[in-house]
């Protein structure tokens, strides 16, 4: 009884679907490919992943700003753009790492390259729509192909590591169902911009204001949970202690721009609603996350339990900026990612190459402070280099993350949260404190034990990724200008 | 009439599925209670007329789903009482009395607007499984491409997972070490 | 005359420099020649430049180079050679080549001969720099500059140990020298605030603009300037309440007592009032209080020699007690008179001072009076110097203290201050008695050094022909009182005694001169035949009293010092650390706890993490639910 | 006559049953049981909220929210097993090796 | 050389990283040689130096963000430039009297890029720039107290490097509140010091301002209370990094109040003058009296450090030209006073391995060339006329004077306590007898060690004697910026209290 419905492929707009079709396909090639000879060296699929990777970055970086595609369910805007662009960065430098000097357990599957490439895919589809379902689906395929990930690591914490991550991330997903059903109750509709206008009729309603901050709660504690904020955060340091070192690097990042990307467009559009409740509720819960972390940083025994936090705390640093609602404060998300992401990275690499099979310094962690203690006398280099990213992870300018730090406190005090600011600063302070900790670890004590080489699991690729991270950590004064005039272009033009 | 007969009914008989669900000690008993549960959230699904999500409902839920716990649990041999120490009741019920008691003031209230127009009306005329087709493969194709894609995800992973090669973990394997790669830095020094 | 004004000035420090490049060597003997030498060459210059102003009555003004310039202040190195300076660098260079050939014979056994004439020379350049700059800024590097030099030269003997107060009241050279150094600061402090009121409310330091401008300033300013002026000058010229340093002072080699305990720096504080008698002479009541202290200190420091046993600490009391009648003087305004007993006072106290050195030379450094007597055999021409010395300080007639003393205290009869005077008259006689017991108990009487085994011998030829020059001035210094006042009152004000004063001065003169007669008999009947203690007068509380300084020391120490040092130790312990560094440290502290105790919330257990999520999602709910209700 | 509210709030009170299960439950499996709980209520509410709108697109919601529950199942269950493997156990107190 | 500020932050730093490839054994003469190149290269800048001009002079721009307003832009005046001198020079006297022995070359280079930042900090004219270096400071300095130290060394390396990185995070807030006032009223971006000295502020925001740049600078330079970490630092410390984190570091701090509180906040300046002046009093007296109390040798300095500091900021804070020139000098002579004083307990250190007074006594006996160097320290550090102590100190007591004569006179009493505990020292460590037998073999100063002090001991008496050719071009930039602060100021007490010399208004000197 219905008509034949007749949709042209130019309103199809079917180019923004390129990019993660592209890794979607590069997934399944890999896949057929194993299928056909089983006996293929991890190299070569690293390689095709980084090409497949690349070919994405291509197609997005051509993407136009501000189309629609497919029904409206693909949204190509600037901070689309630009964080598919963070995704992908980040996922070729984590690729390489997989070519250790040592052989990994989940390096041994094609699968794993697969399933990273579906991963990314999800992310890509994530930041890519305003649509709660998509966002949803694209959240849930990339999520259930990181808890595989973490798992193939193949040893009892990364199992521990997956459950926790799984568990939470279940009820999380419970949470987001039940707050996209309240905002579908509110306006009868899922697509944020829709969304918008409706709820900017119904604002006057005074029976459904509860609905409304409900339906933010509920998105937040999802949101939250994936972004961990303070107290939904708790499985953070575990997940990254049992994950392995990229992977924690990894999801330090990548999963975290995506998700900020849809808080930036969920919270984003309650607070240009005029709803300051949701602005409030975000300020708090990042004010506390961002010292609870640190706090609780200061006290670890583990570097990549420590870096677990400080990125904990980072995300609550970088979530802050959301509740600006200001054009610079969502550049400032997007211009600290691309920043911190080198550091970061690198510093995980670093740990990534000093990994041993069996732990010689402490029973239950890889890397205590005491196995870096007078790395120095051991591997100037590896000491120089870590200390630089630990610095730049401290905001010590003029190292990458310095310039993301100034750019979000300004993005705060031109929004008239000089307060926000300060606190920013102070926590930046205690946060030194334990980043120093290991660079007098490294520079200001003896060994402890005279094992072989520290950078047991070193590698030529490895060190060129490392390489790159320094190079980019360190010359961040260059690139910051042009960053920010792109990132600035890019998200004025989408509005934000 | 009917509907609210069978609304207070299903409502009720979920109610205590899901309770027995979530208190019961005995897997089997919960397993059982869960799958009673949700056909009869099928049932919600085909008084609120959508037949196809209550078809669907039942056959991915009650068939598959169910089927996958009850083969897990076979694997996991839990079919004796499961000995839990539970959290504090005092915390469970304030906490989901709490939870429980928000929603349904958020819920309670005058939600339901008749200014909304529907964006993706439904036909009277036409059955449910003809609309949902047309906007599941006009609209929602990419998500339901997507949702394929995540299918496969979940495939592999469990295919993957569950096999035989994790019970060997290269990663804490130091034998195999040697034999490796061409990629080989020998002495970082 | 330029040149003649720079030979004066640096002769000294190239004496110094010269000195100094030996300075770690062995003794050697060119370098007290060589030094002696130059600072005849600037003796000589200084008399040439007296001779060129006295004859031509024209004062010399050189300006060398900018010193500090900032803001609005300008602070050259000028120099000015007028009738007041060019007095003072006569003294001073006369004094010091004396000194300076006498240590030639007195350090010639220490070790470190080289490094004395060095600081000697150095004290001369900063004494001479003191009496010629032409600013008070210039007059305030000579000032501590000579306070330094002071400090080296009471501390030479510094390797000597810390000993208790009983067994020796300055404890140690270095201890001396230290507290010395640090009463000087405190007066200097004053100084420093008296050269800020003068610069903001005159705009420079120069001494003829300064002066030019005081009848602009009103009261309170003047008054202000001459007292914090004054307090410096009480540091240097240690006046009560800051003397206790010049007799700790004596634990410098012997030259250096005379030439800077004595003739000197001491004397640096009258010369700065003499310097500023525009300012003093404008501020009555400061000047007033500058007579009154000044003839309290001369009693005072008199009644204190009166019972010491130690040689030059008596001589050191002396120097005091003269000071506070040169202070007596310029207090009363008769600044000439003043300078004129500064100048007088300084041949005879230097001379006193070097016969008290030869005798500590013969003695072995026993410096008590009581374990001396009848040095007269072996030390014939120390007696003769010391005793016309003697006569000198008691002002007996004809000799230079008769002229300058008895003038003072005349200007204090004249100005109509009898208690002042009556005061200064007693202080006459008790000086007169200190004096010659002290000259009767080292030289008369038995030989009580034989029971030590002390072989005396006296000092060298040369030394002795060396101090004549000031025996002579001693003697004969008087009678250029005349032509003197004529000289300097170009500059400084006239001093006239009234004419009632000038019609009873004989009657003045007789009065302290029965008063002088009366001490010296009074010292001839007691101690001429040896030494008979009293124990009944010892062992009084007037004598202990005198004997311990009026506990004045021990008050300082007790009251001051270790105040002081107990409150910094508390600064250190309590406040320091456990207060102002443990807020930092608990501040840190309570941080990192904080991390330890909300670290306890990752219990690793998965069901605590779901809690937690719950607990946090149900709390903004809860939270959601109660602002609606609050909004709605 | 049975409203919107109606469903909405059976769906809130299936919602908090499973949160109170996912609180409460020590067993990984049994925990797994309660998600669904809340993944169904959510459902619930989906279709209520399409029916009342006469819009679709509540019903595609529900639609790939049983997708995702499906899948979910499929990738917990493996972790599941290779837990199982590994500990023997599946009580969530065996497993708190990293704290901290 | 239009570039010479450029080149002189970066060769260095340049040096530094081909230092990597020098020999061990040969690091040594090659840092000496680097650190003598920019001796020369910062005293060429002296030369080329044109006096006359109170401006910025060798400004270098070239953006760098330039949508945020961050340029890379250098330039100094009067009052930078000997502080830059003094930085190269002891940075090159440090290296010529270093005794360390252990991974000389990991030192050398740590102390050229640390000589990189330290010019650079002064040079440095975009507020972005300054806190680049000033931040970067901190961290050779981490490594030289930690790596180096005595056996607190991490802790002391740690608390200092907290404690100041705190402060400035405070003042990073506010730089960033300045750039956005700045940015609201020109709507421009910009960082540049010399734009934001066009910015007149509304008093409360120079009030909130001043506070959060005063905490940054008041633990840098370090004001009571903030000043605990000091005696840590420099307790713990090798000679070299006391010698540097005081004669260096510390100014950093003043400078700032220098460069950027006073011109940028002329009313929150004046209105607090008082509160400052309080504090540094109490730094004065307070901390004098604690140095009085140390047992240790190096501790007696380092709290003289604080106490002169509080000289220090006690003539930025009179507001009138004597005052702040005489700060500018002071912190010259500071540097180059306790620089010398360190080393010179350093000397003492390498021979016995303690710093303890107790352990001395008699030094100058067995040590008669070390004794007379330590004597003409210790009587610049006490303020004696003609040496370079006294001109500063007189100076700022001075210019203070004509704020308040009674604070004045409390402040003075530095001139009497500060010779209290340095004389105690003397006494303690040099006079008296040999007591201790290891004492009695102490050999004098080596040559190395005389020609890394003589060099100082002449700059003390030639600053003493003839400060002008370096008081009268700071002088120049002084009254140059209290024209300009006091047409800034709206209130009419901060008009009033702003005193601009006659010198200065007579011939027009406006910049």
């Amino acid at each position: 009884m219905f008509e034949p419905i007749k949709v042209s492929m130019e309103s199809l707009n079917l180019i923004t679907l390129a990019p993660m079709l592209i890794a979607i396909a590069g997934g399944l090639v890999i896949l057929i490919l194993d299928l056909i000879n089983s006996k293929l060296h991890k190299s070569l699929y690293v390689m095709l992943t980084i090409l497949i990777l690349i070919v994405d970055f291509g197609a997005t970086i051509g993407l136009n700003v501000n189309e629609r595609g497919f029904f409206n369910v693909m949204l190509i805007d600037g901070i689309s753009i630009i964080s598919q662009l963070l995704i992908i960065v980040a996922s070729i430098l984590f690729t390489p790492l997989a070519l250790t000097s040592k052989r990994f357990h989940e390096y041994s599957y094609p699968e794993f390259f697969a399933l990273f490439l579906f991963m990314v895919a999800g992310f890509q589809f994530m930041v890519a729509s305003d649509n709660l379902i998509l966002i949803f689906v694209g959240l849930e395929t990339a999520s259930l192909s990181l808890y595989t990930l973490i798992a193939l690591h193949n040893r009892s914490n990364s199992y521990e590591a997956a459950v926790k991550y799984f568990t939470m991330g279940a009820l999380a997903a419970g949470f987001f169902a039940m707050g996209s059903a309240v905002v579908y109750a509110l306006t009868g509709s899922i697509e944020l911009y829709q969304v918008a206008q409706v709820l900017a009729a119904r604002l006057h309603e005074t029976e459904i204001v509860l609905a409304i901050l409900g339906s933010s709660v509920l998105l937040m504690v999802a949101l939250a949970f994936k972004l961990s904020l303070f107290p939904f955060h708790t499985w953070a340091p575990d997940v990254y202690e049992g994950a392995s070192a990229p992977l924690a690097g990894y999801m330090s990042i990548v999963p975290k721009i995506a998700t900020l990307v849809v808080a930036v467009r969920v919270f984003g559009m309650y607070i240009d609603l005029g709803v300051e409740w949701v602005r409030d509720m975000v300020l708090i819960l990042t004010v506390i996350t961002m010292t609870i972390a640190n706090l609780m940083a200061l006290v670890q025994e583990d570097v990549k339990r420590m870096l677990a936090y400080s990125s904990i705390s980072h995300a609550g640093f970088i979530m802050a900026a959301i509740a600006l609602d200001t054009t610079e404060g969502t550049a400032s998300i997007f211009l600290y990612y691309a920043l911190f992401m080198f550091t970061n990275l690198g510093a995980f690499a670093m740990l990534w190459i000093s990994r041993h099979k069996v732990r010689h310094f402490s029973a239950r962690f890889d890397h205590p402070y005491e196995k870096f203690a007078g790395l120095i006398h051991i591997m100037p280099m590896g000491a120089v280099i870590m200390a630089l990213f630990m610095l730049s992870l401290a905001g010590v300018p003029p190292f990458s993350v310095f310039w993301g730090k100034i750019y979000v406190m300004q993005a705060a005090v031109n929004a008239g949260y000089v307060w926000l600011a300060i606190v920013m600063g102070l926590n930046s302070a205690v946060a030194a404190y334990y980043y120093l900790k290991l660079v007098v670890y490294m520079f200001l004590k003896e060994p402890v034990k005279d094992v072989d080489t520290v950078y047991y699991n070193l590698s030529k690729p490895l060190m060129a990724v490392i390489g790159l991270a320094t190079v980019a950590t360190v010359t961040a004064i260059f690139y910051v200008q042009p960053l920010i005039s792109y990132l600035y272009y890019m998200i004025s033009a989408s509005g934000y | 009439m009917y509907e609210m007969i069978a609304f207070y009914l299903f409502s009720a008989l979920t109610i205590v599925l899901f309770l027995i669900t979530v208190m019961s000690k005995n897997v089997l008993y919960a397993m059982t209670s869960l799958a009673s549960g949700m056909v009869l959230i099928s049932g919600f699904f085909f008084i609120l007329g959508a037949d196809f999500l209550g078809v669907v409902q039942l056959i991915v839920y009650v068939g598959a789903v169910m089927a996958l716990y009850s083969f897990a649990m076979m694997f996991f041999d839990a079919t004796r009482d499961i000995k839990e120490k539970n959290t504090p009741a005092s915390l469970i019920f304030l906490l989901g009395g709490l939870s429980a008691l928000v929603l349904v003031l958020m819920f309670a209230a005058p939600i339901h607007s008749e200014a909304i127009q529907a964006l993706y009306p439904i036909h009277d005329g036409a059955g449910n499984a003809q609309d949902v087709g047309i906007v599941l493969f006009t609209k929602y194709l990419v998500p339901f491409e997507v949702a394929a894609v995540m299918l496969l995800v979940a495939m592999i992973a469990g295919i993957i997972l569950a096999g035989k090669k994790m019970d060997q973990s290269l990663t804490k394997d130091t034998s195999v070490d040697a034999e490796d790669e061409i990629l080989i830095q020998k002495d970082a020094k | 005359m330029e040149n003649l004004v720079y030979i004066a000035l640096f002769a000294p420090l190239v004496s110094s420099l010269f000195a100094a490049l030996f300075g770690m060597s062995p003794k050697k003997q060119f370098v007290g020649v060589v030094a002696s030498v130059l600072l005849g060459i600037s003796l000589v210059a200084s008399l040439m430049l007296a001779s060129y102003v006295y004859t031509t009555g024209n004062t010399i003004h050189v300006t060398m180079m900018d010193w500090i310039s900032a803001g609005d202040l300008h602070i050259p190195f000028g120099f000015v050679v007028d009738q007041v300076s060019v007095t003072m660098m006569s003294v001073v260079t006369l004094v010091s080549t004396v000194v300076h050939i006498y240590s030639n014979g007195y350090m010639d056994h220490d070790k470190s001969f080289n490094r004395f004439f060095s600081y000697l020379s150095a004290f001369v350049f900063s004494m001479m720099v003191l009496v010629m700059s032409d600013n008070f800024a210039g007059l305030f590097i000579g000032w501590e500059g000579v306070g330094v030099c002071s400090w080296l030269l009471i501390g030479f003997w510094y390797h000597k140990e810390d000993v208790s107060r009983e067994e020796n009241p300055s404890i140690s050279p270095s201890w001396a020298a230290n507290e010395a150094f640090i009463m000087n600061r405190i007066a200097d402090l004053g100084m420093l605030v008296g050269l800020f009121i003068l610069y903001w409310n005159v705009g420079s330091l120069q001494y003829d603009e300064v002066f030019a401008a005081l009848p602009h300033l009103s009261g309170s300013i003047l008054n202000a300037a001459a007292i914090f002026l004054f307090i410096g000058a009480m540091g240097k010229s240690a006046q009560f309440p800051l003397h206790t340093w010049l007799t700790d002072a004596m634990e410098g080699p012997t030259p250096v007592s005379a030439l800077i305990h004595a003739a000197t720096m001491v004397t640096a504080g009258v010369f700065l009032v003499i310097r500023a008698n525009p300012l003093f002479s404008m501020t009555p009541d400061v000047s007033y209080f500058i007579a009154a202290l000044g003839t309290f200190v001369a009693f005072f420091a008199a009644s204190m020699a009166l019972v010491n046993r130690d040689l030059k600490r008596i001589i050191a009391f002396s120097t005091l007690s003269q000071l506070g009648y040169m202070f007596a003087a310029a207090g009363l305004g008769a600044y000439w008179i003043a300078l004129f007993h500064l100048a007088a006072h300084a041949f005879f106290k230097a001379l006193l001072f070097l016969g008290a050195g030869n005798v500590m030379h013969a003695m072995h450094d026993e410096l008590d009076i009581f374990k001396m007597g009848g040095l007269k055999k072996t030390m014939k021409w120390t007696y003769i110097y010391m005793g016309l010395a003697s006569l000198a300080l008691a002002g007996i007639p004809f000799f230079a203290g008769y002229f300058s003393k008895d003038a003072i205290i005349e200007t204090a009869w004249n100005e109509g201050t009898l208690v002042l005077w009556l005061i200064l008259v007693v202080t006459a006689g008790m000086t007169a008695f200190y004096s010659f017991r002290q000259v009767f108990l080292t030289f008369e009487g038995d030989e009580r050094y034989k029971q030590y085994g002390i072989h005396p011998h006296e000092m060298y030829k040369y030394v002795l022909i060396a101090m004549s020059p000031l025996a002579i001035l001693a003697v004969i210094a008087g009678f250029f009182k005349e032509p003197f006042e004529h000289f300097v009152t170009a500059l400084l004000p006239e001093y006239h005694m009234s004419e009632h004063t000038h019609h009873i001065a004989w009657l003045l003169g007789i009065v302290v001169l029965v008063f002088a007669v009366g001490g010296i008999a009074l010292a001839f009947k007691k101690y001429y035949k040896g030494l008979k203690r009293d124990e009944a007068l010892e062992s009084s509380w007037y004598y202990k009293l005198l004997a311990n300084q009026y506990y004045i020391p021990d008050f300082y120490e007790e009251f001051i010092s270790k105040p002081y040092a107990m409150i910094s130790e508390k600064m250190w312990n309590s406040v320091d650390m456990r207060i102002v560094d443990a807020t930092v440290d608990g501040i840190a502290k309570f941080l990192y706890e904080t991390g330890d105790g909300s670290r306890k919330m990752q219990t690793g257990n998965l069901s605590n993490y779901l809690n937690w999520m719950a607990v946090g999602a149900v709390l903004l709910l809860v939270v959601a639910a109660v602002s609606a209700a609050v909004i709605g | 006559m049975i409203g919107l509210s109606h469903y909405l709030i059976v769906s809130a009170i299936l919602f908090s049953i499973g949160l109170m299960g996912v609180l409460r439950r020590r067993n990984l499996l049994m925990l797994f049981f309660a998600t669904e709980v809340m993944l169904n209520a959510v459902n619930i509410a989906f279709a209520a909220i399409s029916h009342f709108y006469h819009d679709l697109t509540g019903q595609m919601f529900a639609f790939f929210i049983i997708a995702i529950a499906a899948s979910e199942v499929a990738v917990g269950l493996g972790i599941l097993i290779v837990l199982f493997k590994k500990h023997g156990s599946l009580d969530l107190d065996d497993l708190a090796s990293m704290r901290g | 050389m239009d570039n010479i500020l450029s080149v002189l932050v970066f060769f260095p730093a340049i040096a530094g990283l081909l230092g990597f490839v020098v020999d061990k054994k040969s690091a040594r003469a090659y840092g000496i040689t680097v650190a003598a190149i920019e001796f020369l290269l910062s005293l060429w800048l002296w030369f080329s130096f044109d006096t006359s001009n109170a401006g910025m002079q060798f400004v270098e721009m070239i953006p760098l963000i330039p949508d945020f307003g961050v340029n890379y832009y250098l330039g100094v005046d009067g009052i930078s430039l000997f502080i830059i001198i003094m930085a190269t020079l002891m940075t090159l006297i440090g290296m010529m009297s270093m005794s360390i022995e252990k991974d000389v070359k990991n030192m050398i280079i740590t102390l050229l890029f640390l000589e990189m930042t330290m010019v650079g900090v002064f040079v440095a004219l975009d507020a972005i720039i300054f806190y680049l270096f000033w931040e970067l400071s901190l961290v050779p300095m981490l490594y030289i107290v930690g790596a180096w130290g005595g056996p607190l060394r991490v802790y002391a390396a740690i608390k200092f490097f907290l404690y100041t990185f705190m402060g400035s995070l405070v003042m990073l807030v506010g730089m960033l509140f300045v750039a956005y006032v700045y940015h609201n009223l020109t709507g421009v971006w910009s960082f540049a010091i010399t734009d934001w000295y066009a910015l007149v502020l509304p008093v409360n925001y120079q009030l909130w301002l001043f506070a959060a740049f005063f905490l940054g600078f008041a633990i840098k330079v370090p004001m009571f209370p903030f000043h605990t970490w000091l005696p840590y630092a420099h307790g713990q410390a090798p000679t070299i990094g006391s010698v540097i984190l005081a004669a260096v570091l510390l100014k950093m701090g003043t400078y700032g109040f220098v460069r950027f509180s006073l011109p940028m906040f002329p009313d929150a300046s004046v209105m607090m003058i008082t509160p400052i002046a309080v504090i540094s009093i109490v730094m004065i007296i307070y901390t004098a009296m604690v140095a009085y109390a140390q047992k240790d040798m190096k501790q007696v300095i380092a709290y003289s450090s604080v106490s002169h500091m509080g000289i220090i900021m006690l003539g930025i804070f009179a507001l009138n030209s004597e005052g702040i020139g005489g700060s500018v000098f002071q912190m010259l002579s500071h540097g180059i006073v306790s620089g010398a004083l360190f080393m010179l307990v350093g000397v003492i250190y390498d021979r016995r391995h303690t710093k303890l007074m107790s352990e001395f006594g008699g030094l100058a006996s067995v040590m008669p060339k070390y004794a007379v160097i330590f004597g003409i320290m210790l009587m610049a550090s006490v303020g004696l006329p003609l040496t370079i102590g006294f001109v500063g100190e007189f100076l700022v007591l001075l210019g203070f004077y004509d704020v308040s004569p009674i604070m004045t006179i409390l402040a003075g009493t530095s001139i009497i306590v500060g010779a209290v505990y340095m004389l105690s020292l003397y006494k303690k460590s040099f006079f008296g007898p040999i007591t201790k037998e290891e004492n009695k073999t102490l050999k004098d100063l080596t040559p190395k060690e005389s020609w890394s002090l003589i060099p100082l001991v002449a700059i003390v008496i030639w600053l003493g004697v003839y400060p002008k050719p370096v008081l009268d071009p700071i002088n120049k930039s002084v009254n140059a910026m209290l024209v300009f602060m006091d047409e800034k100021a709206i209130t009419a007490e901060a008009k009033e209290m702003i005193k601009v010399p006659h010198a200065a208004t007579k011939t027009g000197e406006v910049k």
